[in-house]
């Protein structure tokens, strides 16, 4: 089925995610993404979620990829880095079928985990580093107390880099745009141990977030694929305390607690899929490894970029006013942040000074950066 | 820990001190009821889904405790009418209510939704030290308070409480002395089911806004698990719900320095629970029991003697 | 409580109230009846490699019923089950990710790995009941969550993968450490055999042997069996070590057949999901295997619920639970029924 | 006042406990109620303290009719028990005793109870701290806390169900010196006893049962004689003796001590032969179940010596006494005697030590020719719950290994009709000819005359007497029984 022009109203693409499809996060933003797909492609969207052992503990990624192969799936995406055994296994099971590892790295011919005898499964990934940028610089715009706090889920190469960026952008916009010492900035991150909550196996978030306003923090950024965040935080402004919240991967998220809400830094899947899917239906399909910035002309355009920042209610007028410059500036490159000199948070050198850092460097952080405390590793 | 983060042990265990309350009272009649964590999540979706609908907090509290009641009756009504196992029962309706729950509460994921409002306490609130950790809560929290208090009270002083022990201690003496047994039995099953509900719908609307799969994160266990460490005496168990928050938070605390512990902590309610059976097994520790008055009913706690025992009359 | 004994038809008339049951919660929320029953049949026996899925998945369930008959014939609540997998599969996991080593030794010392870890999860269960005075409901339970508390803190911490601290699990064994399947198909006859062979022994155990004799009767009646000369303590330890031996198997077959590593929710909810079989068997464990077979076609089938009708993944685990609560009320009712008419012709 | 019991029938399926009795007692009066075990006393009160409905009959106190459906009716009319195990609250304060089950007219307050509790103490000569536990009381203080609490209630009909079985000798004398308080006071008091000199010293009069059916109401003091003869009927035939074929010395018991939770035996000294039968007479509780558990090895001795075959063997486990030939038969068949869900099969094969793996068609084979040889009246596939008591009991010696040294026996034909027991007798006096020594427990004198070489009478946890069956008589066993030595 992957050579040869695909009928576009018999097109159908298997979704399968790892959170339920209504978590008004990273799952949520999948679902939608996928069926901004379908819609334009015609055909249509297969979907099955909470496909992880905890939920669903009958269901693994290989047995759904073969049933939606034998409903006919063109394309299969698999959604989560927590399905990387599985969706491996299904593509080697089914060389013919094109395949797409979301937030994977196995197509890119010069990373580490490339696996050139997967010839049908592609990667895709937004450059959420810049939405978490401008999420750390709306933090630190908004934060009277400096006190930021990072509710992470689990450490890995990607939650290093994203944390990384968050503060990178705080950082600057604290230093740069508000003119304060670093020293009077704390940023930190505590992690559940997984994507979501489960019960009885990672931290609950919720008492994170809770601990991070009791300790002093006024601003919360999440990195987990749920609201517990700005649920939180919106509980604690109901109870009159000065907290705001950065939700994480959906767009509509904010309206959890919109007037807590700083904005939120979401993927767009849709126009990444819509173009993969085109492919398949022209038999096209080549996997490759795409890891896409956001469209700088319009950060929130649905139709051309994979990742947006929708600014929340709970921005004043002036750090919205502040935090437009710092977009423009990414957007104009006039500004890298991933720019030496950069320290881990050991103290041990990353990038020298005026270096800047490449995909490679970013993609594979090992360790978190000067000025973040928390866990790296468990090691 | 400053008083802030000490008020968030206080609310995030005081749905905990609901369901343990009310399954305090539950085993204090001689009925084990095993299907909390099952109970808790039904009664957490139905009490989030009816405030979402109405828009009315108190409504979804009460269906919440209506929900779990109903469930506890259930478990009554085997052991008493239909000499069922308890445990058997409990763990079916665990399995099927947590199942339910998901599945009724499909349309209600993630949605924002109304939550108890907060109300500090004028002037006590403003007692410094305390005050901000026990009274600037809300309506709920003072009434887990009132709930403690009340049923300390109630269980130790007053004429229907020595009828609830009774029961739960010796059902043919209390018999025998006019009390209706199985009505009590049924009666407090069901109160106890009530307020474990409301332990599930104050977590939707007060702990963790809103509803999701799974929702109430293992409460129910860890509530069976305080009744035993809490030596079924309401106080000793409310202070067991609080060091379970503590444990949440020193985890926490604790994650820098110990990573790989700080994961693990949440789970010690459940050796604290076995270590409190092993401790009140020991034949040294039954003498205290026997020999000492409040001091050791406090420490020692014990088992109801007819508890998950069936009563039939002559 | 014997779980569910009886004659047939009271058996299929509790069936039927279940299956009403249900077809009234589909009505109510709109979704067409006949064509999710069908979708339940062909979405679990539809094709070999639906047909093989859904016998992987009753493989654990087999497993850890026939460790539950064992305990429970001997009049044991063993709610320690889950703990027990999860045992059998760490030491299972601990063997495949330690030792280098051919396929053949490998198995076999991941199988005897995973038999002792639960064995040694069921021991404490025991000891805590004789030594401790500690229910095995109460004993078994917390142990339970203690598992999964050893299973988090392996994979978040020793156990982690490189540079990772995620609950998510260990890094994949080596293929070495994976049972081996039927090619094209995720299908184990290993995994198969283990379980039909444990169901065998254990309908061995209680048909053929003094042993299983002897659980029973102490299971029926503890005093009897004492002054009959069996040293009932002994024998409550013996079957909680077994059954927790019996159970780790399971675990085994999670880590070696399914997941290839090891996850905190490795047990799969398989001890619990094996109570309701049990329940339904009337604790006979030939029963056990359509009963698990069917509860995996439920499990198995309620995908396409998901994926052609768009239903929710719970909605399996609501009709399981309908049919084990309405079978045990139904013949509980039955009995009560029966009671009161003996009681009114002996009044007579 | 008086309480008047007309025509009170009561029956347990096809057993008639009572049977039509009437009984009219006064106030003031202490009134016996006597009879062997099983006779109907029980029964007879539970109905009178409403924890049974007759089938038919009326009670009436001071001439109204009582209408009682539960004890409380009865506490309510004016009339409360004292059962032999008293229904206390053992975590419970002793006023908490007082309170729990108040009736809602009554005021919930701990402080003027205390008061209470304290004046009904002093009047009585109790002993009862209003604050102390009831877990920290004797079995005689908890007695002494019902009875207070009953009169605090406003008894004034007080029945006691065999008070005196669990007590010390002090205690029994406090309490009989309480009775006749009340009694004095206007009391009403019903006194369930087996004991002859209890009855006698401090009843106005008795009410004798036998079998259900009220014998005689004679007033006291009448001769004791005449009051054995009354409960055990009179013995004018003459018995055939056991012709069994006594041995050599096989089991010796050199003072051991043996008790459980209930009972205790104490200071046992006996030498028994091969082939002999040793009958135990006594009340229920006087210890001779626990004397039987304790030769069997069923239960340690925590004193004493017991040799088998001059050899020492106090301290061997259970297990060794089973494999040296001893066997014990519980009366309770069915809580401990078989196992209720096995078929007779699966029993045979559980009692047959036979190899690991069971062979089932030799078991049942086993199983068909013993139900043939005993007349069981049951298939192999039977349980024991379908049997009757007299084929439960057959099947209980059938199930016995064949050589014996030593079988201890608890009340052999209890609930069988005579046929049934003529055939137990028969096949265990055949088992003594073989060299099987037997030592039994029975309430039925004619039995214990009738079987035994020996009759050892137990009372109050000791041996009080040591009888050769030929020389003596059922009047010296039924008063060694109820403690008085002729
Ligand atoms: N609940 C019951 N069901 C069936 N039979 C019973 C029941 N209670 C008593 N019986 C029978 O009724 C008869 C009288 O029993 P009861 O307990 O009144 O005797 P008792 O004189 O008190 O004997 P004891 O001296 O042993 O206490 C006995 O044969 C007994 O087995
Ligand atoms: N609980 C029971 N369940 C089933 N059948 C029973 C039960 N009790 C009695 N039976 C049946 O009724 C028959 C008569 O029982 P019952 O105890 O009345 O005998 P019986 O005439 O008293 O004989 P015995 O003198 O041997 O005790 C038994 O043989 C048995 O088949
Ligand atoms: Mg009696
Ligand atoms: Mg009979």
């Amino acid at each position: 089925s992957s050579s040869g022009d695909i009928d576009s109203d018999s097109f159908k693409l298997g979704l399968i995610l790892v959170g339920p499809q209504n978590d008004h996060g990273w799952s949520q933003a999948h679902f939608e993404g996928a069926s901004y797909a379908v819609n334009k492609t015609g055909g249509e969207l297969i979907t099955i979620d909470k496909v992880n052992p905890a939920d669903s503990p009958n269901v693994t990624v290989p047995q759904i990829v073969d049933d939606m192969i034998s409903q006919g799936a063109n394309l299969i995406v698999a959604t989560s880095d927590d399905m990387k055994d599985g969706v491996l296994e299904a593509a080697a099971a089914h060389p013919d079928t094109p395949m797409i590892w979301a937030s994977g790295d196995t197509a890119w011919s010069d990373g580490e985990d490339y696996r050139s005898d997967l010839k049908s499964l592609g990667n895709v990934m937004g450059k959420m580093e810049y939405g978490k940028m401008i999420a750390g610089c709306a933090a630190a715009l908004q934060s009277d107390t400096g006190n930021i706090s990072y509710l992470g889920p689990l450490i890995n190469a990607e939650t290093r880099r994203l944390v990384s960026s968050t503060y990178l952008g705080a950082k600057y916009c604290w230093e740069t745009v508000k003119g304060k010492s670093v020293s009077d900035l704390k940023f930190k991150v505590t992690w559940i141990g997984f994507w979501f909550n489960i019960p009885g196996v990672t931290q609950d978030p919720t008492v994170v977030v809770n601990d991070f306003i009791a300790s002093g923090s006024d601003v919360i950024i999440s990195g987990i694929d749920t609201t517990e965040a700005i649920v939180v935080a919106g509980q604690a402004a109901d109870s009159g305390k000065a907290v705001w919240a950065i939700p994480y991967d959906y767009e509509g998220a904010c309206s959890e607690a919109a007037a807590v809400c700083l904005g939120v830094p979401y993927f767009n899947w849709g126009p990444s899929y819509h173009k993969i899917a085109k492919t398949v239906i022209d038999g096209n399909f080549k996997a490759s490894f795409e890891w896409i910035g956001p469209d700088w002309d319009d950060m929130n355009n649905h139709d051309s970029s994979a990742i947006g920042f929708m600014k929340g209610d709970g921005l004043t007028s002036d750090n919205s006013k502040s935090l437009d410059e710092f977009i423009e500036k990414l957007a104009k490159g006039d500004l890298n942040l991933w720019k030496g000199p950069l320290n881990y948070q050991d103290g041990s050198a990353f990038l020298p000074d005026g270096k800047e850092a490449s995909d490679k460097d970013i993609w594979y952080l090992s360790m978190l950066l000067e000025g973040i405390e928390g866990a790296s590793t468990t090691e | 820990m400053n008083p802030e983060t000490l008020a968030i042990v206080i609310s995030y265990a005081t749905p905990l001190v609901f369901a343990v309350i009310g399954e305090t009272i539950t085993e204090k009649a001689g009925v084990v009821n095993l299907s909390l964590d099952g109970s808790m999540l039904l009664s957490a979706m139905t009490g989030f889904a009816v405030s979402f609908t109405t828009g009315n907090v108190v409504l979804g509290l009460m269906a919440g405790g209506l929900i779990s009641s109903n469930i506890a009756l259930v478990i009554a009504f085997s052991s008493i009418r239909l000499r069922l196992n308890q445990i058997a029962v409990g763990i079916v309706l665990t399995l099927f209510a947590a199942k339910l729950s998901a599945f009724l509460g499909q349309d209600f994921v993630r949605k924002p939704g109304p939550s108890v409002q907060d109300l500090h306490i004028p002037v006590l609130g403003d007692i410094p030290g305390i005050g901000p950790i026990l009274f600037q809560q809300n309506l709920l929290v003072y009434s887990s308070y009132i709930l403690v208090g009340f049923f300390f009270w109630f269980i130790f002083y007053t004429r229907q409480g020595l009828n609830l022990q009774a029961v739960g201690e010796r059902p043919e003496a209390a018999y025998a002395r006019g009390i209706d047994v199985n009505k009590l039995r049924y009666f407090y099953t069901a109160l106890g089911g009530f307020l474990v509900g409301l332990g599930g719908a104050a977590f939707s609307l007060d702990v963790k806004l809103g509803w999701s799969d799974g929702h109430i994160a293992n409460f129910g266990w860890i509530a069976l698990a305080i009744v035993i460490f809490g030596g079924w005496h309401p106080i000793r168990a409310a202070l067991g719900c609080y060091l379970f928050g503590l444990l949440q938070l020193v985890a926490l605390k604790l994650q820098p320095l110990f990573p790989q512990l700080s994961q693990v902590l949440p789970i010690i309610p459940f050796p604290l629970m076995i270590m409190t059976l092993v401790f009140i097994n020991h034949r040294k520790i039954q003498y205290l029991i026997l020999r000492n008055n409040v001091f050791g009913r406090f420490i020692t706690g014990r088992a109801p003697s007819a508890l998950g025992e069936s009563f039939q009359r002559l | 409580m014997k779980g569910f004994t009886g004659p047939i038809y009271s058996y299929l008339a509790a069936v039927l109230v279940s299956m009403v049951l249900v077809s009234l919660l589909l009505a109510l929320f709109r979704i067409p009846i006949f064509e999710t029953y069908t979708l339940l049949i062909t979405g679990s026996l539809g094709s070999m490699t639906k047909l093989g899925d859904t016998l992987m998945v009753s493989v654990p369930l087999i497993i850890a019923s026939a460790s539950l008959v064992i305990t429970f014939k001997a009049g044991l609540w063993n709610i320690g089950v889950e703990g027990q997998i999860i045992a059998g599969a760490v030491a299972a996991s601990f063997i495949a990710r330690e030792l280098q080593m051919p396929t053949q030794i490998l198995l076999p010392a991941m199988i005897g790995a995973g038999f002792l870890g639960g064995a040694f999860w069921g021991l404490l269960v025991g000891l805590l009941k004789i030594r401790g005075g500690v229910n095995e409901i109460f004993g078994g339970l917390g142990l339970d969550f203690v598992a999964t508390g050893l299973v988090v803190y392996l994979v978040i911490g020793p156990w982690s993968r490189k540079g990772i601290a995620s609950t998510s699990g260990t890094e994949p064994f080596h293929e070495n450490a994976w049972f081996p399947t039927v090619e094209g198909f995720r299908l184990s006859p290993l995994a198969v055999s283990v379980s039909l062979l444990v169901v065998l022994m254990v309908i061995f155990v209680f048909n053929r042997t003094q042993f299983g004799l002897k659980l029973r009767s102490i299971g029926l009646n503890p005093n009897s069996s004492y002054r009959f000369g069996i040293p009932t303590s002994r024998y409550i330890l013996t079957a909680l070590v077994l059954g927790g031996a019996v159970a780790g198997l399971a675990g085994v077959t999670q880590v070696a057949s399914i997941h290839h590593r090891l996850v905190p929710s490795i047990s799969g909810g398989y001890g619990f999901l094996g109570i309701l079989v049990v329940l339904l068997a009337g604790y006979r464990p030939f029963l056990v295997i359509p009963i698990a077979f069917f509860f995996s076609m439920i499990a198995i089938g309620s995908i396409q619920w998901q994926l052609r009708l768009g239903l929710h993944s719970s909605l399996g685990g609501v009709f399981q639970g309908t049919l084990v609560l309405s079978v045990v009320l139904i013949s509980a009712m039955r009995l009560l029924r029966q009671r009161r008419e003996k009681h009114v012709k002996t009044e007579e | 006042m008086s309480l008047k019991l007309l025509n009170i029938r009561k029956s347990f399926g096809t057993i008639l406990a009572n049977d039509d009795i009437s009984v009219e007692i006064g106030q003031g009066e202490i009134h016996g109620l006597l009879g062997e075990n099983g006779a109907g006393k029980s029964t007879l009160v539970n109905i009178i303290s409403g924890s049974l409905t007759s089938d038919s009959g009326t009670i009436s106190l001071d001439g109204k009719y009582l209408d009682m459906s539960s004890p409380s009716d009865a506490i309510e009319a004016g009339i409360g028990i004292l059962h032999q195990e008293p229904l206390v609250f053992l975590p419970f304060s002793i006023v908490d005793n007082f309170l729990a089950g108040l009736p809602k007219s009554r005021d919930f307050d701990r402080k003027l109870l205390q008061d209470d509790v304290r004046k009904i103490s002093q009047e009585y000569g109790f002993d009862l701290d209003p604050n102390a536990l009831a877990s920290n009381l004797t079995v005689g203080e908890r007695q002494q806390l019902e009875i207070a609490r009953l009169l605090w209630m406003g008894a004034r009909v007080l029945i006691l169900d065999e008070p005196t079985t669990a007590i010390s000798e002090t205690q029994r004398e406090n309490l009989f010196t309480t009775i006749k308080l009340l009694a004095a006071n206007g009391m009403s008091v019903i006194f369930v006893s087996h004991k002859l000199d209890e009855i006698q010293s401090i009843c106005d009069r008795v009410t004798v049962l036998r079998k259900g059916s009220l014998i005689d109401t004679p007033t006291l003091p009448c001769p004791t004689s005449e009051l054995v003869n009354l409960m055990f009927g009179e013995y004018t035939q003459d018995i055939p003796q056991n012709q069994s074929v006594i041995g050599e010395n096989l089991l010796v018991l050199d003072g051991i001590c043996v008790k459980d939770a209930n009972s205790v035996i104490e200071e046992v000294h006996c030498k028994f032969s091969e082939g002999e039968i040793i009958g135990l007479a006594g009340l229920e509780g006087a210890g001779q179940r626990i004397l039987l558990r304790g030769i069997a090895g069923l239960t340690k001795c925590y004193r004493g010596r017991i040799f088998f075959k001059e050899k020492e063997i106090t301290n061997q486990s259970y297990k060794w006494y089973m494999e040296n030939g001893f066997h014990y038969l519980p009366a309770d068949r069915e809580g401990e005697g078989l196992i209720q869900g096995l078929t007779i099969t699966e029993h045979f094969a559980l009692a047959g030590n036979q190899s690991q793996t069971i062979d089932w068609n030799k078991a049942a084979q086993l199983a068909e020719d013993k139900l043939r040889e005993y007349s069981i009246r049951g298939t192999v596939t039977s349980k024991p719950e379908d049997l009757s008591g007299g084929n439960q009991q057959r099947l209980l010696l059938a199930l016995m290994p064949d050589n014996l040294s030593v079988l201890s026996m608890e009340h052999p034909t209890r609930g069988l009709d005579i046929e049934s027991a003529e055939w137990i007798w028969k096949e265990l006096l055949e088992r003594s000819k073989n060299g099987t020594t037997i030592i039994f427990s029975s309430s039925d004198i004619d039995e214990l005359i009738n079987f035994s070489d020996r009759i050892l009478v137990c009372f109050s946890g000791t041996i009080i007497g040591n009888l050769l069956s030929k020389e003596t008589t059922p009047y010296e066993i039924g008063s060694l029984i109820g403690g008085i030595h002729s």
